[in-house]
């Protein structure tokens, strides 16, 4: 092994927010333009370990040490003078400005009071090319795709001289093209000596792109490993803290009636643009139906357009044999359908209303709830308190606000809320996101549970692996299509993240 | 609990700084502060006449403290109350000085109805803008409020001026159609019923009814809610009617009530302290009922100061805005001192109410 | 022609103060805050206006103080609504009950109490050479006072500011996307109270220049409404000082109208010429006027602990 | 946490107790108290400001003790009258026609306190009258004067709020402008309030942009408006309500006349007779017939004035003090 300049060290780095550890004792380590991949499950301490870095938060304890010197970085621009450039998940720019204005905003020229907006674009432009970038600066930002806004974010870094590259999440939104273009502006970034940190949850692309991997795990640094021949199974047994093996044990399915019917669904946005284009399928009772896809494939859409709360241009949804295009979500919820949605906290929870309240979401207005518009809350405490015993959420009392939950028990309340009563149909998306292992293993038992008890199951995740072990057919979702449904026994993963690409198989 | 307690004692210290330095202006205009808040107690609490003012002062503000709870509760910001306030006097006016002979059992609560009515027009226009057109409700309700105090100089002016017609004054309420007396001595009116029973509605609307059960959930999550199948528009809409009926309450009441007929701004700004009564009572029922409580007390008192010490309305005016504004800063002290915040990142949710403005 | 030269200068004048005031608070909106307490900045300004140009002698002097003054008050505001994070409505309602008691007790102390209205040296008019002589226009553009010039030429340079500088471009981006401007690097906060105390001095001055240009003494609650205008001008004239200044020249024509009907015998009551403005306003903001699109982030406070 | 704040609370309470010192009540039984209820500030130098030098002049005269209320929302008017009532004050002024009801209500139970309303011509004993200063014939007389000093024969009336003495009087300057010519051109402009100070300048400067040459200021706080402009824009104005000659001192040199109403003069003599206890429940009308009323000497302006103008307008005033001239025809 030759000798490594390392750029940068974070030594025991302990964050302490109000009522959690949010960083325990973490050393990190950088070298000159090498890859290190953070590794770990939403909610590990990632984000808040680069939040360290890049200015936002202070450490509770610990130092950060940059090129041998220390350094403390009490605001983002401390963090960007020592040249480091954050490309956040959430693109931190600013729609309404353009691509040049937002790269120039906030760099620091003293000498120019004024912005010299066509020399700024040229230099960037130039700039952007030195590293085969194709950029144009007078576009509005609003109007460019995911990808070339990442793009822009990681010319903004560079351009304000950053060394180390931190790119949190940055494959969660773009399609395997996409993700690979990527994969090469990294390369061709470590060749000219950049360093770069790339924070992930998905183990493939880490084991793809990184040299090290450090691994986190509830706060804490489980290792930090060679990118040698290290096995996805390992890396799995780090990040969630023992051997899982990636099967769910479950029954085989005997597919009842068809619950679930998409004829030639179609959707445009505004400007007309398909978002779903002529998408057929069919779930049956007892059957999961995953739905495989990058994010923002379409997937969210179709989850709409069957819960109601879109409705299609074009085709017919049918939920045992009624049409529901055209139906109110809520009629479309007495037909029998329970929704996880893919934000629990953004669509699926009140956060500053009680569990009682939170529980009785879809069903408040009806008897035995409701008599004439008159809440009976004794019924419903009770009615509240049996259930989220039987789905075992942990509270102290049932008129605590959902926001001191943690996200596994508001997952638990939302389960418990849409499956207490018996439906006919479950869609749920990213059911398992952001949730500790313990958690996530509940959910799958509480979801077969439902499949063996007749109920039709449409389950949409980006998590190929979870899809593949979980449901009894997989449809593949690429740019609002249905590149085909494949049984998970007759498909490598490989064949599903082609599909995923746009080829047909 | 312990919390609640502690907001409580904030809010008593807030107040006492303002009043600490309503002192010094009062010392500054060469009068004694403890002569002046003498009279002020005096003037509030001193006597059953004083009593009765202070309650007088409460009616309406209980009133236009629950126009602002009811949007506040589905996430609206309504400034409109005192808009609301004059239409309802209108309404209240048309059918109080009319109709001469119906019987009081059916006069006064048609009146009173007419009032509701009236601000709840004004108030669902503006429900109406914001889902229809977007339409920042703020604003709306700013300019509505002068809107409706121009057309009430009008009116008053014009069409509904009083025979032989040189007063700027609609014709007197007729007195089946007036809120009675209850203390001898007295304004007090049976108006401040009105408000209590509009104060227990409120609360079993919002606690106990499935429509209020809806405006807190759009208040809260509007995601949340269309997804759990409810419409947000109409149950904006329906918090704005509410919250409009609510000010034009308080303008039927003052008109019925107190004043006996339509004239131009009749109204000392009772819409713009609801905001505060609402503010200090953090949209809780009780809450408001004390809010109310404070400045009814500072008007009923305030017109006392006048009157004994000589205190100039305009240093009134001064110990008024410092109680909002210490208000306002001791509930939001907190900031200094890190706490709640239990995931280290917050993610944008459509949680909490947080009305954008503009 | 008499009284289109008419309608236009009276119309300029009666902008003047609204325009200088909506420009003061665009500063304020483009970041993401607004005013309410407009109306009460503006009476400070009218009354420390009139002091400070009593005991000067120049109405210049008391213009200044004026926008001191503004920016006294301007500070007091940012620090609850920045720095508390409270909320901005109801700060600037509290702001503006407190500006008319404040006014009016220290108008009694400091100039008794006397019929005499508390009056000092106003603004002049200023002919500009040549260019007054122009037919029309002339006389009512460029035979103004000296400020209002200054107001004109405000507008042109509040757009290049806020398009062509670093600073504009930081202020435009705290008031879209704070979260984005933090991360670049941009102090949300200070970005914030600059604007405040920027917009603060011109809305004080607004109040002055109504106190010293438009009359010469001081009057208790003067304003008499402007304040909220200005707000309806900002939103009318979709938050770019052309469109402001188009906004204020249509509002301080109303009231040029209005009064010029009245002096020709209209019968229309005044009060509905009176309501104009806020129904106009109303209108704009439906989108019956082209829909307004304020600044992403406006009355939102700012809590850099989240993502 | 809490115990600071409850110690910060004692600290706050500090100034207040601290500053707190005897108020010195110079109570004497037989003394006559006198109170008045203001529509508007007591320094509006017009309507409001009458009546605050009037309480100032019974001080004066009578030795009476004064207080006042001003800007008396309209929800208080009966209220306050009671305040003042029930604390011993044995006179009440409420100023202004819309004090009228209120008092009529207070009246009832407070036999022995006396209510006195200004302009209007309500009355109710024992214990209510009116004082009405005859704004039909002030606006009469301000409008021939104008109309026969007028060189462009253009005249115009800056009124504030739209209420019954200010309608009356811009309906009399009419009437007068009228009576002395017909062919005169009399404008009468209301403000609609009489804080808009800047819109009554407006106005009159575009009444002089009309081509009046001679205004009357009869919008109170707004006057001051009013008078700017004609500065500005060299007119003459003629005051309302008080001789603001005197009132406003800088702007002697475009002041041509006022209307007097000597209402401190007026209210002091009824102050007086309810005093010794001749006051009559009725309606008391002061014009020029009494010498409440009267129209200022020109002064500084006396050069504008012809021998035969001046003997013009002393013909007018003395038809209207023995009614020669009968206004009701105008009215």
């Amino acid at each position: 092994m030759d000798t490594y300049e390392t750029v940068l060290e974070m030594r025991g780095i302990t964050k302490v927010f109000p009522g959690v550890v949010a960083n325990d004792a973490i050393n990190f380590d950088l070298r000159k333009g090498e890859v290190h991949a953070l590794l770990g499950e939403n909610g590990a301490g990632k984000s808040t370990l680069m939040g360290i870095l890049s200015g936002v938060y202070q450490p509770t304890e610990g130092s950060i040490v940059l090129e041998g010197a220390p350094v403390r970085f009490d605001s983002a621009r401390d963090a960007i003078h020592n040249g480091i450039g954050m490309v956040y998940q959430h693109f931190m720019l600013v729609p309404k400005l353009t691509v040049a204005e937002n790269i120039m905003l906030g760099i620091k020229r003293p000498k120019e009071p004024l912005l010299q907006i066509d020399k700024a674009s040229e230099q960037i432009v130039a700039f952007a090319r030195t590293y085969g970038m194709d950029l144009d600066p007078e576009q509005k930002v609003a109007s460019l795709t995911v990808g070339q806004q990442q793009r822009v974010e990681i010319v903004k870094a560079l351009f304000r001289g950053a060394k180390i590259l931190v790119l949190d999440e940055p494959t969660a939104v773009l399609t395997p093209k996409e993700i690979q273009e990527l994969f090469s502006m990294i390369k061709m970034l470590t060749d000219q000596n950049f360093s770069v940190i790339f924070i992930s949850h998905k183990i493939d692309e880490v084991i793809e792109i990184s040299n090290r991997i450090s691994v986190l795990r509830r706060g804490k640094l489980e290792a930090t490993i060679n990118n040698e021949g290290v096995s996805k199974e390992e890396l799995a047994g780090l990040m969630v803290g023992r051997d899982v093996s990636f099967c769910v044990e479950k029954t085989p399915c005997c597919p009842g009636d068809s619950v679930l019917a998409l004829e030639g669904v179609g959707l445009k946005d505004r400007e007309g643009r398909p978002l779903l284009k002529d998408v057929n399928f069919e779930v049956h009772e007892g059957e999961i139906f995953g739905v495989a896809g990058v994010d923002g494939n379409g997937q969210d859409e179709l989850l709409e357009v069957i819960t109601g709360l879109r409705s299609a241009s074009e085709g017919s949804v049918c939920i045992v044999g009624q049409e529901v295009l055209g139906k109110s979500p809520r009629q479309i919820l007495e037909m029998g359908l329970a929704h996880i949605p893919a934000d629990r906290q953004a669509r699926g929870l009140v956060l500053s209303m009680d569990i009682k309240e939170n529980f009785i979401i879809n069903d408040y207005y009806r008897s035995p709830h409701s008599k004439r518009d008159i809440i009976s809350w004794p019924f419903v405490r009770k009615h509240t308190k049996e259930n989220i015993e039987r789905f075992d959420v942990r509270t102290s009392s049932i008129d605590t606000p959902v926001s001191t939950l943690s996200g596994g028990n508001q997952q638990k309340l939302i389960l418990a809320r849409e499956l207490h009563g018996k439906p006919v149909l479950l869609a749920a998306m990213h059911a398992t996101r952001g949730l500790d292992v313990g958690a996530i293993e509940y959910v799958h038992q509480r979801i077969l549970e439902q499949r063996a008890a007749g109920t039709a199951v449409l389950y949409i995740s980006t998590e190929l692996e979870e899809l593949m072990s979980f449901s009894d057919r997989i449809a593949v979702m690429f740019r609002g299509e249905i590149m085909g449904i494949v049984r998970p026994e007759e498909v490598t993963i490989d064949q599903i993240g082609l599909m995923m690409a746009g080829s047909i198989t | 609990m312990n919390r609640r307690l502690n907001t409580i004692l904030v809010q008593c210290v807030s107040i006492t700084v303002a009043f600490a330095l309503g002192a010094v202006v009062i010392k500054m205009i060469g009068i004694s502060p403890l002569f002046a808040y003498g009279a002020l107690l005096n003037g509030s609490f001193g006597s059953i006449n004083a009593i009765g003012e202070t309650l007088v002062k409460m009616t309406p503000l209980i009133l236009t403290g629950l126009s602002y709870a009811f949007a506040a509760r589905a996430g609206l910001i309504n400034i409109g109350a005192e808009g609301q306030l004059y239409v309802g006097g209108i309404l209240a006016t048309l059918v109080g000085s009319n109709f001469a002979g119906l019987p009081m059992i059916i006069h006064v609560p048609f009146a009173v109805a007419a009032a509701f009515a009236g601000g709840a027009v004004w108030g669902g226009l503006v429900g109406l803008l914001k889902v229809k057109f977007g339409a920042n409700e703020i604003i709306t309700t700013v300019m509505l409020n002068y809107i409706a105090i121009y057309l009430v100089s009008f009116l008053v002016t014009g069409p509904m001026k009083a025979p032989p017609g040189t007063m700027p004054e609609s014709r007197p309420i007729v007195d089946s159609a007036q809120l009675v007396r209850i203390l001898p001595g007295t304004r007090l009116h049976i108006g401040i019923f009105i408000a209590l029973l509009a104060l227990l509605f409120y609360y079993f609307f919002i606690f106990k009814m499935r429509q209020g059960y809806e405006m807190r959930v759009v208040g809260n999550n509007m995601e949340s809610a269309r997804a759990a199948g409810m419409r947000p528009q109409r149950t904006m809409v329906l918090a704005m009617l509410l919250a409009g009926g609510m000010g034009g309450l308080a303008g039927g009441v003052e008109i019925l009530g107190i004043q006996g007929r339509l004239l131009q701004s009749f109204s000392p700004g009772y819409g713009f302290d609801g905001i505060a009564v609402a503010l200090v009572g953090v949209n809780n029922p009780v809450g408001i009922v004390l809010g109310a409580l404070l400045f009814g007390f500072l008007r009923a008192g305030g017109n006392r100061m006048q009157l004994i010490a000589q205190v100039p309305v305009s240093v009134i005016y001064v110990v008024q805005g410092l109680v909002i504004t210490f208000v306002i800063i001791g509930q939001n002290l907190h900031v200094f001192q890190k706490v709640g915040v239990n995931r280290p990142f917050r993610r944008k949710t459509g949680d909490g109410p947080a009305p954008e403005v503009l | 022609m008499e009284l289109l030269s008419y309608l236009l200068a009276t119309d300029l004048r009666m902008a003047a103060p609204i325009l200088i005031a909506a420009l003061g608070l665009l500063f304020m909106e483009k970041s993401g805050v607004v005013n309410i307490g407009c109306e009460g900045m503006m009476l400070f300004g009218t009354f420390f206006g009139v002091f400070f140009a009593r005991l000067s002698g120049s109405p210049w002097i008391g213009l200044l103080f004026a926008g001191m003054t503004g920016m006294v008050i301007g500070l007091f505001f940012a620090f609850i609504v920045v720095t508390l994070r409270a909320n901005q409505i109801v700060t600037g309602i509290a702001l503006n009950i407190i500006a008319q008691g404040a006014t009016s007790t220290l108008n009694r102390l400091i100039f008794g109490v006397s019929s005499q209205a508390a009056n000092a040296p106003g603004f002049e008019v200023v002919p500009i050479p040549l260019l007054s002589k122009i037919p029309v226009i002339g006389d009512s553009l460029f035979n103004q006072m000296g400020p209002i010039y200054l107001a004109l030429l405000l507008v042109p340079l509040i757009r290049w500011f806020m398009m062509k500088t670093t600073m504009g471009l930081k202020i435009r981006a705290v008031g879209e996307h704070p979260h984005s401007a933090d991360t670049a690097g941009i102090n949300v906060r200070s970005v914030r109270y600059g604007s405040i105390l920027a917009g603060s001095f011109l809305v004080g001055a607004a109040g002055g220049f109504l106190s010293l240009g438009i009359l010469s003494l001081f009057s208790e609650n003067m304003v008499s409404g402007r304040g909220y205008i200005a707000l309806a001008v900002i939103i009318f004239g979709k938050w770019n000082s052309w469109g402001v200044l188009a906004a204020a020249l249509v509002f301080g024509l109303g009231d040029a109208v209005q009064i010029k009907m009245q002096t020709a015998g209209s019968s229309i009551p005044y009060q509905f010429l009176m309501m104009l403005p806020y129904i106009l306003t109303i209108l704009a903001l439906s989108g019956f006027v082209g829909k307004a699109e304020s600044p992403a982030a406006s009355g939102k406070p700012f809590r850099n602990d989240e993502l | 946490m809490k115990k600071g704040l409850l110690l910060l609370l004692a600290v706050l309470l500090f100034p207040i107790v601290s500053f707190a010192e005897g108020q010195k009540e110079g109570e004497s039984s037989d003394q006559l108290k006198v109170a008045a209820l203001l529509p508007g500030p007591i320094n509006d130098g017009g309507w409001n400001t009458n009546m605050y030098d009037s309480l100032k002049f019974m001080e004066k005269e009578l030795g009476a003790k004064i207080a006042y209320t001003e800007r008396t929302p309209a929800s208080d008017y009966e209220e306050i009258f009671r305040g003042y009532a029930a604390s011993g004050y044995n006179i009440v002024f409420g100023h202004g026609f819309e004090f009228g009801e209120p008092a009529e209500k207070v009246a009832k139970e407070f036999p022995d306190v006396t209510f006195i309303i200004t302009s209007t011509s309500i009355s109710q004993p024992p214990n209510l009258g009116s004082f009405l200063v005859d704004d039909f014939q002030c606006g009469f007389v301000q409008g021939a004067v104008a109309a026969i000093l007028s060189k462009s024969g253009i005249v115009g009336y800056v009124g504030g709020m739209e209420i019954p003495p200010i309608v009356n009087q811009s309906k009399g300057f009419v009437a007068g402008a009228k009576y002395v010519d017909k062919s005169i051109d009399a404008k009468a402009l209301l403000t609609g309030s009489f804080e808009d100070i800047a819109k009554a300048k407006e106005m009159s400067k575009s009444l002089i942009a009309e081509g009046a040459d001679i205004l009357v200021a009869d919008a109170d706080e707004s006057n001051h408006g009013v008078i700017e402009a004609v500065e500005e824009a060299g007119a003459l104005v003629i005051g309302s309500s008080g001789d603001i000659y005197e009132t406003v001192p800088d702007a002697r040199d475009v002041i041509l006349t006022s209307m007097t109403e000597n209402m401190p003069k007026g209210l002091t003599v009824l102050a007086k007779s309810v005093a010794d206890g001749t006051f009559e429940a009725k309606n008391y009308i002061i014009g020029l017939h009494d010498g409440a009323v009267a129209l200022a000497p020109f002064r500084d302006k006396a050069s504008l004035v012809s021998a035969d103008q001046q003997a013009q307008i002393d013909k007018i005033i003395q038809d209207l003090k023995d009614g020669t001239i009968d206004l009701n025809q105008y009215k």
